[in-house]
């Protein structure tokens, strides 16, 4: 009986149901309304990804919940989705940071606050279809929907760029996702056929993959960020208010990433084994040279930005890691730890980011203002903030102990097994995450009371209280206790690297 | 007898003296508008020519359509030409570039 | 032989017409040489048996559009000396623009793709022959649409002439506004000001 | 039994973390005294048991035990666990480390008396017993990893307890980072572990070691490495930073900002001696590795020397201890090179005794100064306070070696594992330590004559306030005293023949050291005799004799010295420059290359460039482009004619 429910199409259909449903009945006048039904929605639709987990076959690494109706049957393009352990645990992010999200911008946001929920809940299930789709057209289809409502909420909601910041985040992604559409239109053309699993088994020779596997880049490249084509997000993160800063760098980064497991690695193995090389080298960049960046940034979203950037580059790292690992071996014996690390890394930053934009839109909440030096001395007046953002702050210097940790150890370990530097850069960045995020740290919280307007700030409320503690849970419990998420991934992870290390040739 | 090509020649002149006048005239919109009269009646005469010697009459038709629409085109042409004198007492081409980039 | 001397005689002004619209200074001179042009086109027409079009052209043309071209122009006072500002600049190259088109089109279409001996002249009507009867016999038939579609473009063409020619002029209007009337609120209206029934005798010494 | 001992280690680690934890979420309700009970308590739990434990396996010889609690994660067979190994080292450990953790929660009572955050500081202190065991029980190298970094966090949290003062968020955040230098460079060791035994479970480690002995790898191309020297110095700076080994020592003096119990427990008993530990416990590893050893040991060497040296011209009391306890981190860190494992953490023990003692007695001090700290301001104190003084002169003998007492026996132990170590660098050690004990005795007697003799140099009304600490703060003084007179007597013997570390520590035959002296060894008395006319002691004595008479007999002297040395002086008063340097290149580098790479990199070429320049070429092309409409009827029109006239001599000449 229960086995009959499609699920997913219910985790994707009921937020953007719920979200039209706040636009019809909240208007300006009916805010309370439309927030309650918002967060029933949200709160629904996480329960309702709960059964993914408690159900989920751990053994495994078939797609699962699996549901296939056609759709355009000209081009034999089909709704069809399915999860396995690769996606399943971003689902269960995206509905759980949702979740958060709707709480945290409860009171916040004061105009068109009824559209402003109704945007985050179609874009809850969007991205949910975009994890969850396994034909190509479909997954391309939520990929570029889920940019109108980022799109509107940073360009209605955002701070006083938000129009340069929106046009760059539409015009860097969009770029990228025309070129993936050009290689999806290709590979159908070769293949005929649109089904993920299909292009899997398409052979392909070295330089269609290896342009395939660049058009793919393109787009992923750009949501990731990897260097250089990071530059919209620390603009979009500046401007864009705190629910969508949230928004964006726990789940739509994620999207990046699981693009390039889901297409590029897969579809395309001999040309990322070919280009790892580049891929691994941008990651080091990314992880370093942003490190640095981070250090100076007078801006506290702006630090925060550029920490995930760095953090997401722990994530491409340990994909392509892999590769070399191959190169020097010849199997894929130790690679599932990279692997492995970059998706817990993924899922780990989810969390934290989320918490450490929460923690600056607390204080922007107050103070109504995002630089640096406007604070100082934040604990005198909000101890109990303070102590939270401690937590977020040591999880994003990866302590060990907190999520932070689990990802960036596993891709270091992993990375150790490919080449000694690239560990030695790559571990750098435990130096350089600490060193920017808890100067920030210092600066901000610490110190005396640094200005009258620090003196006046109130402490956190229930409410805040509420969505700080629910980050908190899990970036402890991944830290202290990452089996459960590991044993997920792990029949996935492996099969996807037995994929992989057959050439399509 | 007239040969088909007689007419036709013709009605290239004419369309000639038309494209000309619209070259040649750029300033005065009034004038500009009687040049593409010009065009049209050679067009016209061109689908005359050809209804007569090919025997069918749907050239003529076209004609006829073709007379409707012109007589409209010139009475809207000219209620704008009049609105547009009436704002900017002119009539100046020159001075039109409300379309620039 | 007859037919070719009217022909000759005909595409002679015609060309004259044509050539003085677009080269005199004056454009009431302008619109009437289109007139004569549009009279001599009428009579190339006739030549072609087509009679009907030829008595419209004169009807619709020469009777309705360039009267009102010329009512047009002597209603505005156009400065004509601006308007002719580079007339002689323009005119080499204008002429030669006219004569290259003129010779290719001739290539295109003059007499070895169109001559006699290729399109043969068609007989003459016999007198019985009506060349309306057989236009509205196509017209109200096969181009019974197109026809009604043309009534529908003349229709918007008058409606939009008027508007065009009357905007602007809307808010001058006067008399009474019906809409307002009724959305009268009386809080606009009266304005009722608490006074003091009496007022304090301070400047009573 | 094993479920029994499990439950038994779980209390142990648990108790101070449930303490921490009701203290820190439920401070406000329970009250300070409620805060300060459930802590005291907690450690109490954790001491008592740790103590059964160390009588267990080391006094009457119980079983090791090496269990896992539970599974972190399974990453493609590798199992991350999180489990204990309790053998003689990490029972050793914990007693130590409760028993201080416990002296100076009680110290806390007094000290912090008046602290607005007094329930806090508990919840941390206890917290940092909880990391610091999780450490020490470990029987892996990803909860060594653990307890490290959380032991990092609480020392910077404690650093920086004070958040409002400019000097101690500095202090912290330079400590934290520092230490951060050193984890990375242990996080690549680990990582090395990791690949080449396919494991991070000391057993199964340390009993693959000899297998990889002769393995090299090349970390950079074409060089053959040792692959155990690889590891070990990887590992090694890792310790280097937590155990503050040149030329990552630079935190330490700073941490001083933290409240003194701070000073105590962790930057001198505990969490400093963490690399110590581990090294230690790494034995089986850093034995294959002579290389490795002769780095340790010259390392050490050079820290043993240099800091001393710079606590001659200290003034600030809590500073003088810090250099020393430099100093005395150095020596161990020599004995861990000589590979006298059981000598080092016998010093470290000995070490964490005394100095916790020194630091309680200088907190003493301070307190009834008002929190004043400048020793030049000090002076005759002993009158006033009798027991810190007596106590602190029990600390300062034990640290300079005299014999008998606890120091002398750990630390002539070193000199003399020193002494016969054939490894490379083993001659300068020697020399190091030799020098060392002299400048340990002028330090620490200048100190101890500033404060305790001489002229009271405080002001009046200082003065009239002086009187002795309360008893919260004088218990834990006489309860470390007692400890740091005896316990070398009680160890030196069994540190000797081994019985002390059983099996847990692994020292090869061509490095016993310690096998070397305990082969002349006849019992702790004679020991004690022999030590009285060996050159250490004269060399101490010397110390304490320059000192008193250049700080009591003619206190004019030292100033003068001052001035006819300016440039040594100078060099030492700015601790050789690591700070300026290290604020210089490192700190201002990064500022540097980060606001190069921003500015330059995305500002500049990224996003001016690249993004922002593509869109200015469009708008360029696009505003040249634009003039072609022109708005002019006439220019459609002519560009429409033209377009026909090549669109018809197409046709024609087709």
């Amino acid at each position: 009986m229960l086995a009959d429910i499609p699920l997913l199409s219910l985790i994707i259909w009921a937020p953007i149901l719920g979200g039209i449903w706040v636009l019809v009945a909240g208007g300006e006048r009916n805010v309370p309304t439309a927030r309650v039904i918002a967060l029933a929605t949200s709160i629904l639709t996480f329960l309702l990804s709960l059964p993914l987990y408690t159900r989920f076959d751990l053994g495994s690494s078939d797609m699962q919940f699996v549901e296939r109706m056609p759709w355009i049957s000209t081009f034999d393009i089909h709704y069809h989705l399915g999860v396995d352990g690769i996606s399943m645990p971003l689902i269960i992010l995206t509905t759980f940071i949702t979740v958060v999200v709707i709480i945290s911008s409860w009171s916040v946001i004061k105009q068109r606050a009824a559209q402003y929920l109704a945007a985050f809940l179609v874009l809850e299930g969007l991205m949910v279809g975009a994890f969850a789709a396994l034909d190509s057209i479909l997954f391309y289809v939520f990929w570029e929907a889920l940019l109108i409502p980022m799109f509107l909420i940073i360009g209605i909601w955002g701070g006083p760029r938000r129009v340069y910041a929106t046009i760059k985040f539409f015009l860097f992604t969009f770029f990228g996702s025309v070129l993936m559409l050009v290689a999806l239109l290709y590979l159908y053309a070769q293949g005929g056929s649109f089904a993920i699993h299909d292009l899997y088994r398409l052979p392909l020779g070295m330089t269609e993959q290896i342009l395939i596997f660049l058009a793919f880049l393109a787009a992923f490249a750009v949501k990731v960020p990897m260097w250089p084509v990071h530059t919209w997000l620390p603009d979009a993160h500046v401007e864009a208010p705190t629910g969508g800063s949230v928004i964006l760098a726990a789940i739509m980064l994620k999207l990046g990433g699981y693009g390039l497991v889901r297409f590029s690695l897969p579809i395309t193995p001999d040309a990322s084994q070919e280009l790892a090389w580049l891929m691994i080298g941008l990651s080091l960049i990314a992880i370093v040279y942003i490190g640095f960046v981070a250090i100076v940034q007078p801006d506290m979203k702006k630090l925060i930005a550029y920490s995930s950037i760095s953090h997401m580059g722990f994530a491409t790292l340990g994909l392509f890691i892999a590769f070399r690992i191959f190169d020097d071996t010849g199997s894929m014996a130790g690679a599932g730890m990279g692997v492995q690390g970059s998706l817990v890394q993924m899922i780990s930053h989810g969390f934290i980011s989320a918490a450490m934009f929460l923690c600056v839109g607390v204080m922007y909440d107050r103070l109504h203002s995002r630089e640096i030096k406007d604070y100082g001395g934040v604990v005198n007046t909000m101890p109990i903030f303070a102590a939270f953002m401690m937590l977020f702050a040591l999880a994003n210097s990866g302590l060990p102990g907190t999520s932070g940790f689990v990802g960036e150890f596993m891709v270091i370990m992993g990375s150790f097994k490919a080449n000694f530097w690239i560990a030695f850069l790559a571990g750098l960045t435990l130096v350089l995450g600490a060193a920017y995020t808890l100067w920030m740290y210092k600066r901000v919280i610490f110190g005396p009371v640094g200005n009258d307007g620090v003196a006046g700030l109130k402490d956190v409320n229930g409410r805040e209280i509420v969505f700080l503690v629910l980050l908190a849970l899990p970036v402890l419990w991944l830290g202290l206790w990452p089996a459960p998420l590991l044993e997920i991934l792990q029949p996935s992870v492996d099969n996807l690297l037995q994929h992989v290390a057959v050439s399509k040739l | 007898m007239i040969a088909l090509s007689d007419f036709l020649i013709l009605g290239a002149i004419m369309f000639c003296l038309g494209v000309a006048g619209i070259y040649i005239n750029r300033k005065n919109l009034i004038i500009l508008m009687m040049s593409l009269e010009l065009i049209l009646l050679a067009v016209n005469i061109n689908f005359v020519a050809f209804s007569h010697f090919l025997g069918d009459v749907a050239g003529q038709i076209f004609v006829f359509f073709i007379l409707t629409v012109a007589a409209a085109e010139a009475a809207i042409g000219l209620a704008i030409l009049v609105v547009l004198f009436r704002n900017r007492q002119t009539i100046n081409v020159a001075e039109l570039d409300s379309l620039k980039g | 032989m007859v037919e070719q001397l009217v022909f000759y005689a005909l595409s002679g002004i015609l060309v004259f017409a044509g050539s003085m619209v677009v080269t005199v200074r004056n454009p009431i001179h302008a619109a009437l040489f289109l007139v004569l042009a549009f009279f001599t086109t009428a009579g190339i027409w006739l030549l072609l048996d087509a009679e009907f079009l030829a008595m419209t052209l004169v009807l619709v043309y020469v009777g309705a559009v360039m009267v009102l071209f010329l009512f047009i122009i002597m209603m505005l006072d156009i400065n004509l000396v601006v308007l002719r500002e580079g007339f002689s600049r323009y005119l080499p190259v204008g002429i030669l623009i006219a004569v290259l088109l003129g010779l290719e089109i001739v290539m295109v279409l003059g007499p070895s793709q169109f001559g006699l001996d290729i399109v043969p002249a068609p007989a003459h009507h016999g007198p019985a022959y009506s060349n309306i009867e057989e236009l509205g016999g196509v017209l109200y038939t096969v181009y019974v649409y197109p026809f009604e579609i043309a009534a529908v473009i003349l229709l918007v063409a008058i409606v939009a002439a008027i508007a065009l020619s009357l905007s602007g002029r809307v808010k001058k209007r006067r008399g009474q506004r019906p809409e307002e009337q009724v959305v009268v609120n009386p809080r606009e209206r009266v304005r009722l000001v608490k006074m003091a029934a009496e007022r304090p005798d301070s400047e009573t010494p | 039994m094993a479920q029994n001992s499990q439950t038994m280690y779980l209390a142990i680690i648990l108790a101070p973390l449930l303490g921490a934890l009701l203290a820190g979420f439920f401070g406000k309700i329970i009250g300070r005294i409620g805060a300060h009970m459930v802590t005291i308590i907690g450690v109490a739990i954790a001491f008592g048991l740790s103590a059964l434990t160390f009588k267990g396996i080391v006094l009457d010889g119980g079983p090791i035990y090496d269990a896992t609690v539970y599974t972190w994660g399974v990453i493609e067979g590798v199992h991350l666990e999180v489990g204990f190994r309790i053998d003689e080292l990490s029972s050793l450990m914990m007693t130590v480390v409760t028993f201080i953790s416990l002296m100076v929660h009680i110290y806390t009572i007094g000290y912090m008396h008046d602290d607005p955050g007094y329930q806090r500081f508990f919840s941390y202190i206890s917290l940092f017993t909880f990391a610091m065991l999780a450490l020490v029980m470990s029987n892996n190298f990803l909860q060594l990893f653990f307890g490290w970094e959380a032991v990092g966090v609480m020392s910077y949290l404690l650093i920086g307890f004070w958040y409002q003062r400019e000097s101690a968020i500095y202090a912290n955040l330079k400590a934290f980072l520092v230490n951060r230098v050193g984890d990375f460079g242990f996080l690549l060791g680990i990582a090395a572990v990791l690949m080449y035994f396919g494991s991070l479970h000391y057993a199964t480690v340390f009993e693959t070691a000899p297998l990889l002995r002769d393995l090299t790898i090349q970390v950079f191309p074409g060089v053959n490495w040792s692959l155990m020297s690889v590891i070990c110095i990887l590992l090694f700076i890792g310790a280097m930073g937590k155990s503050a080994q040149m030329p990552l020592h630079v935190w330490l003096p700073d941490s001083m900002e933290g409240p003194t119990p701070i000073s105590a427990l962790i930057h001198a008993a505990t969490m400093v001696t963490a690399g110590i530990f581990m090294v230690a416990r790494m034995s089986p590893l850093f034995e294959l590795s002579e290389t490795a050893l002769s780095v340790v040991m010259v390392i050490g060497a050079i820290t043993a020397l240099a800091m001393g040296l710079v606590g001659i011209v200290q003034n600030d009391i809590k500073r003088v201890i810090a250099y020393s306890t430099l100093s005395q981190l150095g020596y161990m860190t020599v004995a861990l090179g000589a590979s006298a494992y059981a000598g080092a953490i016998f010093h470290l023990a000995t070490h964490a005794f005394f100095k916790a003692l020194l630091f309680l007695g200088a907190g003493s001090v301070i307190i009834a100064m008002h929190h004043d700290q400048d020793i030049r301001n000090m002076g005759g104190l002993r009158k006033y306070m009798p027991i810190t003084w007596l106590t602190a002169l029990i600390g300062s003998i034990a640290l300079i070696g005299f014999p008998g007492f606890s120091g002398f026996f750990s630390k002539d132990l070193i000199i003399e594992a020193v002494h016969h170590s054939e490894l490379a660098g083993s001659g300068f050690a020697y020399f190091s330590v030799l020098a060392g004990v002299f400048i340990t005795a002028l330090y620490s007697f200048r100190m101890y004559f500033l404060v305790f003799h001489g002229k009271e140099r405080m002001s009046a009304s200082v003065r009239s306030g002086l009187r002795e600490t309360p008893a919260v703060v004088t218990v834990p003084l006489i309860l470390l005293a007692i400890p740091s007179v005896i316990i070398g007597w009680l160890g030196v013997e069994a540190v000797l023949n081994g019985e002390l570390f059983g099996g847990s520590l692994l020292v090869l035959p061509g490095h016993d050291v310690l096998g070397a002296i305990a082969a002349d060894f006849h019992g702790a008395g004679g020991f004690v005799l022999h030590g009285v006319t060996g050159a250490p002691f004269v060399l101490a004595m010397a110390g304490v004799a320059v000192a008193w008479y250049l700080y009591l007999a003619r206190p004019e002297l030292p100033g003068r010295i001052k001035q006819s040395f300016g440039l040594l002086y100078n060099v030492l008063d700015q601790k050789y420059g690591f700070d300026r340097f290290n604020e210089f290149f490192f700190a201002g580098g990064a500022r540097g290359i980060g606001t190069l790479l921003w500015r330059g990199g995305d500002a500049a070429i990224i996003d001016g460039l690249v993004v922002n320049g593509s869109a200015r070429t469009v708008a360029w092309l696009a505003s040249v482009v634009r003039h072609i409409q022109s708005g002019f009827l006439f220019h459609y029109a002519l560009a429409m004619i033209l377009g026909l006239l090549l669109m018809i001599t197409w046709f024609v000449t087709l």
